[in-house]
């Protein structure tokens, strides 16, 4: 989820074309046993050893080997995997799982809590990149017994962004192989051995990899797959071309553009889903260095903003696949201020704005030149949309089109930027991964995707303190709407479009259980029908 | 004249093997070249903009200082860069190339996977083209200024002139969707358990369009070459000597001027073998093969220094052997045409 | 005016290179033209996206995925890839010939370390090279054709180098260094006239090469996102390449059709340069 | 009379993998101003590096080349240059001699370029009048080499030669490459020249009747060493050397020494990376005896002008004391005989 190319892949359940076809109101069918689901990825994993790792491909492909204790429902609320029940103290800094009996990881050994502590404490925390900020507040855990697992909080955490963390990235994994030396660099980690449905069979690098089914799981008829195959296509005209020849049955995470997609879906035997990738789907937005004195004026940002035909990107970057953006957390959150204004496109205002703000044409019709980063296949389009748009108002836009790496070294680095479009990707939570973004803490040189715009308000900050601890529900709800206000009303970065990731599958594939993050479901009662 | 006849007296003198000495000779040379490549590709590697780390822990947007720190340590990237340069020399004498961290695996285990479907590619697709380039540019010669002539030098300027994920996008949709009749990419079916014979022919179908798709251009390429060498001789003395003589014109084409046109053949095929790797990096990514192309263009975005360097050093040490190779054989041509 | 007239004659005797004398001028009117026929951004948006060709007069060749016109950046596509091949190949004819000409001149151990140098520039893959300069020097048009450039002068050298090789120990050279000339001025005026016909023609492939190089960079995203040339749009345009072919396929013609015009060229100019080939 | 040209003990060796091939080794002679000196002997020899040793397009592994008193084998490229109008050359093959880009008339011009003699409007008059003095018509400057003949060419290559009016020029088998008509009309062209300007030359030639036309001394090399240098009436007189014997054999023009009959040259030029020890030429001599395999052989000065490096040079100076020398066995008849001597 992390990454960008997922992040870019991911969208909302807003479906806004009639023609997208939804998997959810399946009718029940009686699954049947076997097959071999083939499902493309996009590139070769760092790993397949999930628990230290946090890319979208990673826990795609390792969730179906290493469990999570809970996972995240369609109505947002949880479900026990490895779990059977779990609470919290009331101030919320402790957490209480207790496991359920007779799990097994793939060796034979019982799953137990000194794993689970393990896995979070030791390979999540410190392996996982993300994990240091995860679990930063996590620094403990009691073990009463070999069923249950108490975690220690230094700092009050809600329960949702806590359980959607552990949901998402909190894979468990057996201590007795794992707890060595070096792991980064421990050939142990290209061996994985976890709880779930399916068993690591081969790695063929750049080409495919094998998981075939666990026998032993601990549901007697699950999985019904006899096998996945994870096929890896890098090209999405090639993965289009792969499902168009029934090479492939299943793709997560926008696996073709969205103008193949539309090709594909008038396919008699493909489906497309909306909704599997709910949970990690963001915004698109600007962010805007505030360092710069031009940019520095609200009214210049509101006039950039007022420039742009949001419409416009969702019909000509995203087949219509997407929406405007009203502000940094998706309109189909529950997370949502709804009382935010439309971002309306209006030229002649955006224009007065920017007379008024002291910056007249010039002789050769710009005001000023700003350099516009965009890094992506479709943030690169978006990129040059902006560009003719703020044209409009005088603006000259200027496009620098690095690498993954170097754009980000560019804007959270150098803060060599003006204008950088980035992908704000809610993650389960907007407090994992949006409010950095507005955090005047978060100010951190070489901390990729933070607060790069140098945007600071007390304001902002003490909604945002509060929103991380409130323990009640409707005390954060409060919070997280206000900083939708100030943000709205600030606009440190400028909300382009929310845009809707699908998962496109072969109709005879049958999902069994969904969720808001199916592609990191264990999959084990998926099924394909003969 | 002095010059000529020294040639001579040498000539005459040599009494090791000519292979042996072509070969010691090369290798005198490539050594100082490969030394020099260790280094400059070492720092040209260090001279890309944006921090190995960053790449690494680009997909946690979290990462904080710290763990950044820890990582390169692990990666040993915070020592001073001579002490970098050092141990890596010191590696590589010791034909180490060290751990992939984007691959989790060591960086000879990733390379090697890689290599093979590019090898493979590479001597199918330029072998049939090298064949095919030589027989059209002997036919053309054979039939020049006729419409056989044109029809092969137009045909293959059209080839050479089209990108190539263009001529690969057409034959997918032709072949794969709409006739089914190849796969549309990647290396083999996937968990057909399929072995010997039935094994190689399922990577052979895959194969096929993408060689085809690399070896149109080659093709083109080839072709003009071998058709320029050959108008170049037709006007030579001994090829008029040769027709004087009453020899069939089959066999003065096959027989006396081809050899003479393949050197430069040769040499353009070793003289290309570096920029092959970047070739293909197209190809492998329209038909999502899994090659070594691809795995350079990746490595470099993640900044993978020890996969880049492996690589690198790989290629020059790739193009030192064919370049051995293809003076091996022009001098073995050599050598023919002298006893003719 | 005589001597050209001449030329011009035996040039004209290849059909095929008429022909692609004719694209070539065609492509370089398109080029002189654009801003004159067609003021302002050609990368404005100036109507709905994916509009087909030949569907509207208002735009002859379709619209794009954001709904400019295909036409006009086809004009202004061709100021910039002629501008690239033309670029490219002369600095590649440049750092060639100069390296070639002093390695082919004074051999020894100057020649050796340059053939060297040139080995091992032809040992780094092109794509490396490229990627570090484009990376150094963002992604645009210098970086783009110093890039090409780096990665295709070997060939020119080594070429000009044989050349040298050849005439440096002819008669007519060492008359030249008997009559006390000095160096500069035998490779320049001396060698270099009768090295030009081969460099001539190879720089000319050269600058065909260098149009499908930019269109290879821009789909790996290494081109120049400010300027549109013709392999930016056919780069682009490749994600819509199943449903709307004429993004990328219109402007991969026109770098087929100039690719084969200056090869065509090319070809031409080595028949009427190329003294054996006169007396047919 | 000082000589123009002195060379002493000239070497010039090129690094070859396994050892030096030894072109020059051990040359030295002296040209008088004025003076034609013919330099005789097989493809191979080494006769055409003397040449171009001399004009100094290679740099002698050792000894001197002393023109006008100055010893110009150490200097640099640089130092040279100024030295250079005094020596000049003239090739053997008229097609490459000449630049194939360039007009007649823009080749002829460069040497006054080269040395910025005259302004450019008078250097057209200059071009017109070598062309004139080489026997061409002022028409000539605007053609390309392409479209001259074989002779007009060389003689284009001798006006090139004569324009920094040289004290001495290098004839590098001027006329072995012209049909013999013209060959005359060439030779004649030269030795015309010589008498009008004073020119020296330095002949090199393997052609006999053409040295001896033109030469005023013959030098006869073997294997990078002079074997036997002399007037020319002496050596066509008297040839010592055998192997001036047997190149004068070989030559079909000239008749068979009296009494002789004529002795073809027998195998190949042995290597000069490894020439054989003792007298060179012993491998191929038919008089070679144990001491010619073992000794090189000392200069025999067998009149005032006359040098011989043989051993058996005072013997076979004297025609009629070779069937005694054969009996006394000084001489033996082949060295087929030899080698089972040995």
């Amino acid at each position: 989820m992390i990454s960008r190319r997922t992040v870019l892949a991911m969208g909302g359940g807003l479906s806004l074309l009639p023609w997208v076809g939804r998997l959810v109101a399946q009718e029940a069918k009686q699954p049947s046993s076997g097959g071999v689901l083939r499902v493309a990825v996009y590139d070769d994993p760092r790993s397949i050893f999930s628990p230290i790792e946090t890319g979208d491909l990673e826990l795609t492909i390792g969730s179906k080997i290493f469990e999570t204790l809970l996972r995240l429902k369609a109505d947002n609320s949880f479900e026990g995997v490895l779990a059977e029940s779990w609470k919290y103290s009331p101030d919320g800094t402790q957490y209480e799982f207790r496991l359920r009996d007779g799990i097994h990881f793939h060796d034979g050994k019982p799953l137990t809590s000194e794993d689970v502590a393990f896995s979070i404490l030791q390979l999540g925390k410190k392996y996982n990149a993300f994990g240091s900020t995860l679990f930063a507040n996590v620094t403990s855990a009691d073990l009463p017994d070999a069923k249950t697992v108490v975690f220690k909080l230094t700092k009050p955490m809600p329960p949702f962004p806590f359980l959607g963390m552990l949901a998402a990235f909190g894979p468990i994994a057996p201590k007795h192989l794992y707890d060595v030396a070096d792991i980064l660099k421990n050939p142990q980690i290209n061996k994985p051995v976890g709880s779930g449905p399916f068993r690591f069979k081969e790695w063929n690098r750049s080409s495919s990899i094998v998981l075939d089914r666990n026998p032993d799981f601990r549901e007697k008829a699950q999985p019904y797959l006899d096998q996945i195959v994870f096929r890896i296509i890098t090209d999405p005209g090639a993965r289009a071309a792969a499902f168009e020849a029934d090479e492939i049955d299943a793709g997560v995470n926008s696996p073709v553009s969205k103008a193949d997609l539309k090709r594909i879906s008038e396919l008699p035997f493909i489906a497309v889903d909306a909704t599997g990738n709910k949970a990690t789907e963001g915004v698109n937005a600007l962010e805007v260095n505030l360092r710069r004195k031009e940019l520095s004026d609200v009214r210049v940002r509101r006039a950039i903003s007022m420039a742009i035909d949001r419409a416009f990107i969702c019909n000509a970057v995203y087949s219509g696949m997407a929406a405007p953006a009203r502000g940094p957390i998706r309109s189909d959150s529950f997370l949502f201020e709804p009382a935010l204004p439309e971002l309306a496109l209006n030229v002649e205002e955006a224009n007065k704005l920017l007379d008024e703000a002291g910056y007249p044409k010039g002789a050769d019709g710009w005001r000023f030149t700003l350099n516009i980063d965009p890094n992506g296949d479709d943030l690169n389009v978006i990129g040059e949309y902006i560009k003719q748009a703020i044209a409009n108002i005088g603006i000259n836009g200027n496009i620098i089109v690095s690498d993954y790496a170097t754009h980000n070294a560019r804007i959270y680095t150098d803060y060599d930027f003006d204008l950088s479009i980035q992908v704000i990707s809610t993650l389960v939570d907007p407090q994992i991964s949006v409010f950095d973004y507005y955090w005047s803490k978060a100010i951190s040189k070489g901390r990729w995707q933070t607060n790069a715009t140098d945007y600071r308000n007390e304001e902002m900050d003490k909604a945002i303190d509060v929103a991380e601890s409130a323990i009640d529900a409707d005390q954060r709800l409060a919070a997280v709407r206000q900083i939708q206000t100030i943000a709205a009303r600030d606009l440190p970065l400028i909300p382009l479009v929310e845009y809707e990731s699908h998962n496109v599958f072969n109709k005879r594939v049958q999902l069994g259980s969904t969720g808001p993050v199916w592609p990191l479901q264990n999959w084990a009662d998926a099924w394909l029908e003969k | 004249m002095d010059a000529s006849s020294s040639q001579a007296v040498r000539v005459r003198r040599k009494t090791t093997p000519w292979a042996f000495q072509v070969a010691v000779n090369r290798l005198k040379q490539a050594i100082p070249t490969i030394a020099c490549v260790l280094v400059v590709n070492f720092f040209l590697v260090r001279l890309i903009p944006g921090d190995p780390v960053d790449a690494f822990v680009a997909k946690a947007q979290g990462a904080d200082q710290a763990f950044k720190d820890h990582i390169r340590h692990e990666m040993g990237l915070d020592e001073p860069i001579w002490v970098q340069f050092g141990i890596y020399l010191s590696k590589v004498a010791h034909l180490d190339f060290g751990w992939s961290f984007q691959n989790s695996a060591p960086v000879l285990d990733v390379i090697l996977l890689r290599l093979w479907p590019t090898v493979l590619l590479l001597v199918f697709s330029i072998g049939v083209s090298l064949l095919g380039g030589v027989f059209l540019g002997v036919t053309a010669a054979r039939y020049s200024q006729t419409w056989k002539d044109r029809t092969i030098a137009f045909m293959s300027m059209v080839l050479y002139a089209m990108p190539a994920f263009w001529i690969g996008l057409s034959l997918i949709v032709v072949f794969s969707v709409k006739l089914r009749l190849l796969p549309v990419g990647g290396f083999d079916t996937v968990g057909s358990g399929k072995t010997g014979i039935a094994y190689a022919l399922d990577v052979g179908r895959h194969m096929t369009l993408p060689a085809l798709t690399l070896g149109l251009f080659y093709l083109a390429v080839y072709t003009r070459l071998v058709r320029a060498s050959m108008f170049e001789l037709l006007d030579s003395d001994f090829v008029r000597t040769a027709r004087a003589k009453g020899l069939s014109e089959r066999t003065v084409l096959w027989r006396h001027m081809l050899p003479h046109a393949l050197l430069p053949l040769l040499t353009l095929v070793g003289v290309q073998l570096g920029s092959l790797l970047s070739g293909v990096i197209v190809i492998e990514t329209v038909f999502s093969w899994p090659g070594l192309g691809r795995l350079t263009f990746q490595a470099a975005l993640q900044r993978d220094y020890n996969v880049l360097l492996a690589i690198l050093l790989m290629s020059t040490v790739l193009v030192v052997c064919a370049n051995l190779i293809v003076d091996l054989l022009s001098a073995w041509i050599d050598r023919r045409m002298d006893v003719n | 005016m005589e001597p050209l007239l001449q030329f011009w004659r035996r040039y004209r005797q290849n059909r095929g290179a008429v022909f692609g004398l004719a694209i070539v001028l065609t492509a370089s009117a398109m080029a002189l033209l654009a801003p004159w026929l067609f003021p302002g951004d050609p990368r404005r948006i100036a109507g709905a996206p994916y509009i087909a060709p030949f569907v509207t007069w208002q735009f002859p060749l379709g619209t794009d995925q954001l709904g400019r016109d295909i036409f006009v950046q086809l004009f202004y596509g061709a100021r910039v890839s002629l501008l690239v091949g033309i670029a490219a190949s002369l600095v590649t004819a440049l750092i060639g010939c100069t390296i070639g000409a002093l390695a082919g001149f004074y051999g020894g151990r100057l020649g050796a370390l340059l053939m060297r140098g040139t080995e091992m520039f032809q040992t780094i893959p092109d794509i490396m090279l490229a990627l570090v300069l484009v990376t150094i020097l963002q992604a645009s048009l210098l970086s783009v054709i110093i890039s090409i450039a780096i990665v295709s002068w070997t060939t020119v050298a080594r070429v000009t180098r044989a050349e040298f090789l050849k005439f440096r120990s002819q008669d007519f050279v060492l008359a030249c260094v008997v009559m006390g000339m000095p160096s500069w001025r035998i490779i320049v005026s001396q060698i270099f006239p009768n090295v030009l016909p081969p460099i001539v023609v190879m720089t000319s492939i050269i600058a065909a090469g260098a149009i499908l190089a930019e269109s290879s960079l821009s789909f790996l995203g290494l081109g120049d996102p400010n300027s549109v040339s013709w392999g930016m749009m056919t780069g682009a345009g490749r994600s819509v390449f199943r449903n709307a072919w004429y993004v990328s396929g219109i402007p991969g013609l026109a770098i087929l059709m100039a690719v084969l015009g200056i090869n065509l060229v090319s070809d031409g100019l080595n028949d009427a340069l190329n003294p054996r080939r006169r007396e047919r | 009379m000082t000589p123009l040209l002195s060379v002493e003990d000239l070497h010039k060796h090129f690094p070859d993998r396994v050892g030096a091939l030894r072109a020059v080794d051990g040359v030295s002679f002296q040209i008088k101003p004025g003076e034609t000196l013919g330099l005789v002997g097989e493809s191979g020899c080494g006769k055409s590096t003397v040449g171009r040793t001399i004009l100094r397009l290679y740099k002698p592994t050792s000894g001197r080349i002393v023109l006008e008193g100055r010893d110009i084998a150490p200097l640099q490229e640089s130092a040279l240059r100024p030295l250079r109008r005094d020596v000049q050359m003239v090739f053997q093959d008229p097609f490459s001699s000449l630049n194939p880009r360039s007009r007649i008339g823009r080749i002829l011009e460069e040497p006054f370029v080269v040395w910025g003699e005259g302004r450019a409007r008078d250097r057209r008059d200059q071009v017109v009048a070598l062309l004139e003095r080489v026997g061409l018509g002022a028409e000539a400057a605007d053609r390309y080499p392409h479209e001259l003949s074989g002779g007009q060419r060389q003689r284009v290559g001798i006006a090139r030669a004569l324009a920094l009016k040289p004290k001495l020029i290098v004839c590098d088998e001027a006329v072995s490459a012209l049909d013999v008509s013209v060959r005359a009309q060439i030779i004649n062209l030269l030795v015309d020249l010589q008498r009008t300007l004073g020119i020296a030359y330095l002949f090199i030639s393997h052609d006999l009747a053409v040295v001896e036309h033109v030469s005023n001394r013959v030098a006869v090399m073997y294997l990078g060493r002079i074997v036997e240098i002399a007037s020319a009436d002496q050596l066509w007189s008297n040839p010592i050397h055998p192997y001036t014997r047997a190149l004068f054999d070989a030559s079909p023009k000239l008749p068979a020494a009296a009494g002789q009959k004529r002795a073809v040259l027998e195998g190949d030029l042995p290597s000069a990376i490894d020439p054989p020890s003792g007298c060179r030429f012993h491998t191929r001599c038919r008089f070679a005896t144990d001491v010619c395999r073992r000794v090189e052989p000392i200069v025999w000065q067998a009149a005032p002008g006359h040098s011989v490096a043989c051993h058996h040079a005072e013997a076979l100076s004297m025609a009629e004391a070779i069937p005694t020398a054969q009996q006394n066995g000084i001489l033996k008849g082949s060295r087929h005989d030899n080698a089972s001597a040995l």
